[in-house]
């Protein structure tokens, strides 16, 4: 009997290239001749570069090139262009030094005289919506494709009553929606909690910068990146280079994180390739810390208001939602996710959703894991326990009650869900928490320290369908699974081919794992994003399994007689009524008979991106290749339930995070260490995001000061909790033949909410409805003195 | 090649002002040096050549007394009280600068600032209110006489002296000018200045008025120090040269004896009448008690 | 370049300082096979006397390793441009995420933040100096990790493999707690903190059992 | 000023072996010349392209400046030490605990075992406007952007503001006060000893400089003496972060007691001031009581007295009272 694969822990077939350093991420890539290109960043949040002297630059010796914003594509509105002319934030990249060493460059970069205008800035998002305030760029803070740019302002009576604290009832927005009557339900409601929230902004700083390393021998572009997809941030690559793909050898072994800012790829990636298309040699764009703060994306903030009605029983019957989002100068999307999940979350059946994007001057925003899920749960969780001591009610049951179950349909259309488990997963949670006896200990006293008990639901997409699977079992008798998908440390690469090979009846050590290089192979694959890998890509190499066993079997009715579907599989046999035959058998067979058999046909409907990969193994063996056919109503969302218990030091603010006990719906599991590792960093960064990570601009300069891993605060090993158990509800989703779900994401925003609410908890049920939660906003609010900020600032901590 | 200004790139990478250049401390150090030097050698040849000696005093006019009120107790208070401001001010501005460490030098320095105004305010309204105040600031054709006068006299030992002065000899005013000039701008760029730092008057903001003007203040300021290090330099030495030291006692007692006051004034100029003892009669109240500036 | 000029001043003054031991590296280099730092040639100022003192050798990973290095110039530069030793990697070049972690004379040291210079005639030991070179066996830390399936992106498992062995060998009996301390300087953005720690008690155990 | 923020310019590296050629070299160049120790701080500066040393003296090769020696019935320990040998060190872990325990709370175990004692103290302030090549105050410049009205200065000083309104961000800092230690800092003329209090000096003295040290002199060691030894020491740090991080407000303080009684105290506080502050004033307070919760209180109070908030900071009026409440508590019954 061949090993159980699906559900056992097993060795990553990329670790030990990971632990002995021969893992190479994209910096670690060289090539004769190879040449440095370093950035130079602008010092104005917006100015226009009236002129740029670099002749001294050019001058001095060892300075090969400069390229300016001139020599790049220069999109048009609100979109990025690799360099510009027109920084819209302090660190963007005006133009690229490249010399024979990145000492010279950046040398060469002091001796560039640059002529700047400043233009006018804006920071948050509030004061480009004050009546007056500045706009991000000269047209306006408004952009549509149809009509271009427009200028949108709220009213002096809005700010009348933001300023005085009042929910802002009349506000418009760029995007609204409701559903049900919210204004009826408020108004039969038995309990309203209105507050005013700030989520900040935080950088997504993944341990490797997005360096990018590139050089073109006769019209083919060998191109060495740092991104979390692979086939589909090819194609991104080659269409931003408007070349043909299969001219383009694209290698992305390793990806040292992403967390959102390298799908597919990033737009700085195709800075090496130009800049070597016109110089003729290989370009390392090795880019810094600094630099990655710069252009390595951030988490929009948002400043929110938010009435939520509730009835006796603790039901929410009305979210009425205003979100105004800092979209940074190139947008994001978070505001209009995050209105969905409040929905899906707490389904109050009427709610109303104010979005409002608004253009800064701020370095660029992108998803980051969890996008607007890990916000709106991380800030709208502390309500549902305010609700819940309100309503002397406890704070499992009121959000058991509220969680969606099989009937829910959320958002703007109502969407459908393929399973959701929400409740089994909050209740297991509590039950491993032990939270009836443990309830108890909220805020308990001992000495300085208080404890706080904090509870976090969240959830987020986990899923997609109709992609492409690939695989081969060669005539060494192994299967060898061609990954078109990312590998940025999830694990996907593997997990998703171990359902497949346990269909095939293979023990492990007969699969191989063919990844990262678009030479070997990449079949068209979803991004890995939103958690949607294990979902689509289990479903891929099931569907590419299924037609690989049914050859499999049908070589060996021809070959063995009987019928074919008699016969069944197991250690890389297959037998049957005729007797057996080996893989390497089957596969020599398929070679003999070709066709369908060794992919010198391929089916149709699979994509047209795929049949360039499939053809390159035509002939090595018995190909598998399908599209994901499997279908399946609704969208697919995974929850994950966190508890928590913390210490806080009334005294100087500190919090002290004692355990972390997490239960998640993620459908079936594929390997459970790597589903504990998920859910247990996405809590932490959900930690960080509710306790230390930071943007801070100067209001005068618009420059930042978090701009490095010290002054972000990106959460350490000694911040972590110290205890840590987990489980999953172990229901697989039934729209899948595997049944598997994401979990990336909702870890992120229920880390964050579990100390939203532990916090406010041990505070005595005040919260502060903002993140970050540091030791000085603490301390403050507990001795009763001024904030240090202001209710609704944006960018302090 | 003496640096004149300090300047720097401001956050957004623009070069502004920021103040002059040191150098021209060491500068005006060494050129009062030397006007000191070369002045007490001309000095000397002057009284060589035998044109320094003291023309023959004048009759008499009937009862001049034998003491003439020259300045007021309240002048002299107002003169000393500025003369220690003033070197406050010098002293915490640029001891630092030379290397000697002041601990919270720059408290010292806004105190003795607000002190100088303060003083400087109490002499306008005294002087405007109380004094002779078109004796030292008229700018008639006399003034333009007295002045070429005097600058030939300077200039070539052959040339007759100037006539006497009334209450303030050409000199003496100029000199009172040029202060009022430094002074005005150390003080306007001063109280500017303050903004950048803990005073009781006021939150400190340093954006109140853009980099580049913040610039132009700080080196006004500087040149305007500069300057004083000039003028309070060749004040002293002229206050302590033996044939002026009749001027000091003056600010120090109040009064000038009638040898100095005939000697030096034209009564003409400056009416003392009457057995007037110091700072009695009409007159002397009138006219008798008009501080010099430049003291 | 201001910089430049003053190589050839100080030239001078180092001709009269003969009383200085130790190396006297002076601005610029004459560097061939230099990936990363200029050479002289392109320096405009040829300062030949002293490039010679600017060739070092180091040992790295028990190896002579003969390399001609700037003063101003890493370690972690050295070790990724020069000796092409890229398992060492830059994720801040600050001293604040530990990627860049190495041994020198077995303690961990943040390679971005120490001179080449430094650590001459000191024992360097980078990620790729842990198998036994003979029989490619894996150290007891990369076993540990390889068991417990340590590090998600493991952009920074270099740096906390570095560190950990640091830790066993300098306490094999270390505690959780005394592990958390003890690998408080390694940043890990997948925040897989909680499976590192047990990868960290698993290297400990198994450098116990050694 | 983000223009180029990388790559350390050129320098002209010396390594003398001898403090008596250090001091020659540091004599010679002046100005030009920058001191290297453990150069945590330094490579900072020097790859932010915002200090640009022509000569950097790199210490590592002076032997005389490093270790730790018992002396005169105190400890000496050599400028060069690192971090790491003084939290290891066992008489300092057993009679002086709190020098152990400072230098354990310094960043990371990385920056310990390279970071020595005489740079830690010697150590630049943090303050993000100067770091970020600012031209402030301390940076030769006119204006302090720190303390503008609308500035970011959370992590700045709420008492012993001149015009700069930075702060100190040793660890050791506090504890050497709080154990009365001596430093010898040396030049080519003659050595000077200084009370460690005395050692580090406000913006009111000279806004450029944290310490008395001026170009061409060298921390060569520090002597701890035995006045102090065995006494019951407390020592704590506030920070966001549990690794990496600098103190919003550390506290170190030191209580000889006869009984249960406070015979003697020496307290000091740091990330409150340009500089570590010693609370005279406090110990004198608290000295002659049972450190009772009265005491306590009356000792966290005064230590705030005149304390003045930035916008961003009145959090650390209360976190440095409650820090000093707590050192006192650590010896009351």
């Amino acid at each position: 009997m061949a090993d159980k694969l699906v559900g056992t822990d097993y060795s990553a077939p990329d670790l030990r290239a990971k632990i002995t350093g021969r893992a190479r991420y994209a910096e670690d890539f060289r090539a004769p001749g190879m040449v440095f290109t370093k950035l130079l960043l602008s010092p104005m949040p917006h100015c226009r570069v009236r002129n740029a002297d670099v002749s001294r630059a050019l001058a001095l010796p060892g300075v090969i090139d400069v390229m300016r914003a001139s020599e790049v594509p220069q999109p048009e509105g609100p979109s990025e262009a690799v360099l510009t002319d027109e920084p819209k934030y302090e660190g963007e990249p005006i133009l690229a030094v490249t010399a024979v060493d990145e000492e010279t460059a950046a040398a060469a970069i002091e001796l560039i005289e640059l002529d700047l205008e400043p233009l006018p800035f804006v920071l948050d998002p509030l004061q480009s919506l004050r009546p007056g305030g500045p706009n991000a760029y000269l047209d306006g803070n408004q952009f549509s494709g149809q009509d271009g740019w427009s200028e949108f302002k709220w009213t002096a009576e809005d700010f009348a009553d933001i300023d005085a604290g009042r929910f802002p009832a009349n506000v418009t927005a760029p995007v609204e929606w409701s559903k049900g009557d919210v204004d009826a339900a408020l108004a039969d409601a038995d309990l309203i909690i209105d507050e005013a929230i700030v989520h900040q902004s935080a950088t997504h700083h993944p341990m490797e910068p997005r360096s990018t390393m590139a050089y073109w021998e006769n019209g083919r572009l060998h191109a060495f990146v740092s991104t979390q997809s692979a086939q589909r941030t090819k194609m991104g690559m080659a269409g931003a280079l408007d070349m043909d793909p299969e001219q383009l050898s694209f290698v992305a072994e390793f990806c040292g994180g992403g967390f959102g800012s390298k799908i597919p790829g990033h737009a700085h990636m195709t800075l090496a390739p130009l800049i070597s298309r016109k110089i003729g040699r290989p370009v390392m764009h090795r880019v810094t810390r600094y630099e990655e703060n710069y252009i390595g994306r951030a988490r929009p903030g948002f400043q929110s208001w938010v009435r939520m009605g509730f009835r006796a029983d603790g039901k929410c019957t009305a979210i009425d939602l205003i979100i105004a989002q800092d979209s940074g100068p190139y947008g994001a999307g978070d505001f209009n996710t995050a209105a969905n999940i409040a929905d899906l979350t707490y389904t109050p059946g009427n709610m109303r959703f104010r979005g409002v994007p608004m253009y800064t001057n701020t370095p660029p925003k992108a998803a980051q894991r969890g996008p607007g899920g890990a916000q709106i749960n991380g800030m709208l969780e502390p309500l549902i326990d305010k609700a819940a001591r309100e309503l002397n009610l406890d704070r499992v049951a009121i959000r058991l009650l509220n969680a969606p179950g099989p009937d829910v349909g959320f958002g703007p259309r109502n969407g459908t869900l393929t399973s959701v488990f929400a409740k089994e997963a909050l209740q297991k949670a509590a039950d491993m928490f032990d939270w009836e006896t443990r309830r108890t200990r909220s805020g308990q006293r001992n000495g300085s320290k208080v404890t706080g008990l904090g509870i976090g639901l969240s959830t987020y997409t986990a899923g997609s369908r109709g992609f492409d699977g690939l695989m081969v079992i060669r005539p060494d008798g192994k299967l060898y699974v061609y990954q078109g998908i990312g590998n940025l440390g999830t694990h996907s690469i593997s997990d998703t081919a171990r359902p497949a090979a346990e269909l095939l009846g293979l023990n492990w050590d007969q699969v191989e794992i063919v990844w990262g290089d678009s030479s070997r192979g990449m079949p068209n694959s979803s991004v890995q994003a939103g958690s949607q890998t294990t979902h689509a890509h289990t479903r891929a190499n099931y569907a590419a399994a299924e037609d690989a066993l049914r050859k499999i079997r049908a070589i060996a009715a021809r070959t063995l007689g009987g019928n074919a579907n008699a016969y069944r599989v197991d250690n890389g046999r297959v037998m049957g009524p005729g007797g057996s035959m080996t893989y390497a058998q089957v596969a020599e067979r398929a070679i003999a008979l070709g066709g369908e058999f060794d992919g010198h046909v391929l089916p149709e409907g699979i994509n047209a991106a795929t049949v360039p990969s499939a053809t390159m193994h035509a002939g090595t063996g018995l190909m598998g290749v399908a599209r994901d056919n499997y279908g399946g109503e609704g969208s697919i969302y995974s929850w994950l339930a966190a508890f928590t218990e913390i210490s806080l030091d009334v005294e100087t603010g500190e919090v002290e995070v004692i355990d972390l006990v997490a239960c998640t719906d993620c459908g079936t599991v594929i390997h459970p260490r790597s589903l504990g590792a998920q859910c247990f960093g996405g809590s932490v960064q959900g930690m960080g995001l509710a306790m230390s990570q930071r943007w801070v601009f100067d209001p005068q300069y618009g420059v930042p000061f978090a701009n490095r891993l010290y002054t972000a605060r990106p959460p350490t090993i000694k911040d972590i909790p110290t205890n840590y158990t987990w489980d999953a509800v172990h229901i697989p989703d039934p729209t899948s033949p595997i049944g598997a779900k994401g979990i990336g994401e909702p870890s992120v925003g229920a880390g964050s909410a579990m100390m939203t609410t532990a916090i406010a908890d041990a505070m005595g049920g005040r919260c502060l409805c903002r993140t970050p939660l540091t030791p000085d906003m603490i301390l403050a609010e507990l001795e009763g003195r001024p904030l240090p900020f202001g209710r609704l600032d944006q960018h302090v901590g | 090649m003496i640096e004149l200004w300090r300047s720097t790139q401001n956050p957004w990478g623009q070069d502004v002002l920021i103040g002059v250049s040191w150098d021209l401390m060491w500068a005006a150090i060494v050129l009062a040096a030397l006007f000191l030097v070369g002045h007490s050698i001309w000095y000397r040849m002057r009284e060589g050549a035998g044109a320094a000696a003291v023309a023959a005093p004048a009759p008499a006019p009937s009862g001049v007394p034998e003491r003439i009120e020259r300045h007021s107790l309240a002048a002299r208070v107002f003169h000393w009280t500025m003369s220690v401001a003033m070197l406050t001010l010098l002293i915490t501005a640029f001891v630092p600068v030379m290397g000697l460490e002041i601990p919270a030098w720059v408290t010292w320095h806004w105190i003795a600032g607000v002190v100088l105004i303060l003083s400087i305010l109490y002499h306008i309204v005294h002087a405007i209110g109380w004094q002779d105040f078109w004796s030292m600031m008229s700018f008639g054709p006399q003034f333009f006489r007295e002045g070429f006068a005097t600058v030939r006299h300077v200039l070539s030992s052959r040339a007759p002296e100037p006539p006497k002065a009334g209450k303030y000899p050409f000199d003496h005013r100029m000199y009172h000018h040029a202060v009022i000039v430094a002074s005005l701008a150390a003080i306007v760029t001063g109280v500017v200045m303050m903004m950048r730092i803990d005073t009781p008057f006021w939150a400190r903001d340093p954006y109140i008025i853009s980099d580049a003007a913040v610039g132009i203040v700080f080196a006004v300021h500087g040149v305007a120090g500069v300057v004083f290090i000039l003028l309070i330099a060749s004040h002293i030495y002229f206050a302590i040269r033996p044939e002026k030291r009749w001027i000091t006692w003056s600010m120090i007692r109040g009064w000038v004896d009638r040898e100095h006051y005939l000697a030096h004034h034209d009564p003409a100029k400056w009416v003392v009448t009457g057995d007037s003892k110091a700072g009695s009669g009409a007159l002397a109240d009138s006219s008798v008690s008009a501080p010099r500036e430049d003291d | 370049m201001g910089d430049v000029e003053s190589v050839g001043i100080l030239e001078k003054q180092h001709s009269r300082r003969t009383f200085i031991k130790g190396v006297i590296a002076t601005g610029a280099t004459v560097s061939s096979a230099s990936y990363l730092f200029r050479g002289t040639s392109l320096l405009g100022a040829a300062t030949v006397q002293t490039s010679t003192e600017r060739m070092l050798t180091l040992n790295v990973n028990g190896q002579q390793r003969r390399v001609d290095v700037l003063p101003n110039e890493t370690l972690a530069m050295t070790l990724r441009y020069k000796l092409n030793l890229t398992g060492t990697k830059l994720g801040c070049d600050r001293a604040e995420c530990g990627a860049c972690t190495v041994l020198i004379d077995g303690v961990n040291h943040y390679g971005c933040s120490i001179l080449t210079h430094q650590v001459r005639g000191r024992a360097i030991t980078t990620i790729e100096g842990l198998e036994n070179p003979d029989t490619g066996e894996l150290s007891v830390v990369q076993q540990a990790v390889l068991e417990q399936g340590g590090f998600q992106c493991a952009f920074c498992a270099p740096g906390f493999i570095m560190s950990m062995t640091a830790m066993v060998s300098q306490n094999p009996s270390v505690t959780r707690e005394e592990a958390r301390h003890a690998l408080s300087g390694n940043l890990c953005r997948c925040a897989d903190y909680d499976k590192i720690l047990t990868c960290a008690m698993r290297a400990a155990e198994l450098a116990r059992s050694v | 000023m983000a223009t180029i923020k990388d790559m350390i310019p050129a320098f002209d590296l010396l390594q003398p072996t001898s403090v008596a050629d250090a001091l020659s070299l540091l004599s010679e160049h002046g100005s030009d010349a920058w001191v290297l120790a453990g150069g945590l701080d330094t490579f900072d500066w020097l790859k932010d392209r915002v200090k640009r040393p022509r000569v950097v003296v790199d210490l590592g090769a002076i032997t005389e400046l490093q270790g730790i020696r018992d002396a005169q019935g105190g400890i000496e320990i050599g400028a060069m030490t690192t971090l790491t040998e003084i939290v290891n060190h066992q008489r300092i872990r057993s009679e002086f605990s709190v020098l152990s325990t400072a230098a354990d709370h310094v960043a990371t175990p990385q920056i310990r075992n390279q970071g020595t004692l005489g740079g830690n103290v010697s150590q630049d302030t943090r303050c993000w406007y100067y770091r970020s090549g600012w031209p402030c105050y301390r940076a030769g410049g006119n204006v302090c952007y720190a303390s503008a009205p609308n500035a970011m200065n959370r992590e700045h000083c709420i008492v012993g503001r001149s015009r700069c309104v930075a702060v100190n961000p040793s660890d050791t800092a506090p504890a050497l006060i709080a154990v009365d230690a001596k430093m010898v800092v040396e030049n080519r003329r003659r050595p000077s000893t200084y009370d460690a209090e005395d050692f580090f000096i406000g913006p009111s003295i000279d806004i450029t400089r944290m310490t008395v040290m001026e170009p061409g002199d060298l921390l060569t060691r520090v002597y701890v003496p035995p006045i102090w030894a065995n006494a019951s020491f407390y020592f704590e740090k506030v920070r966001d972060r549990g690794s990496w991080d600098f103190q919003l407000v550390s506290v170190a303080a030191a209580f000889r007691m006869s009984g249960s009684t406070i015979e003697q105290a020496r307290i000091a506080v740091n990330g409150v001031a340009p500089y570590p502050v010693r609370l005279e004033a406090v110990e004198r307070l608290v000295a002659g009581t049972s450190g009772d919760e009265a005491t306590q209180n009356a000792a966290g109070d005064l230590a705030v007295r005149g304390a003045r908030a930035l916008r961003h900071n009145d959090y650390k009026i209360p976190m440095m009272r409650n820090l000093v409440r707590r050192a006192v508590r650590s010896v009351s019954a």
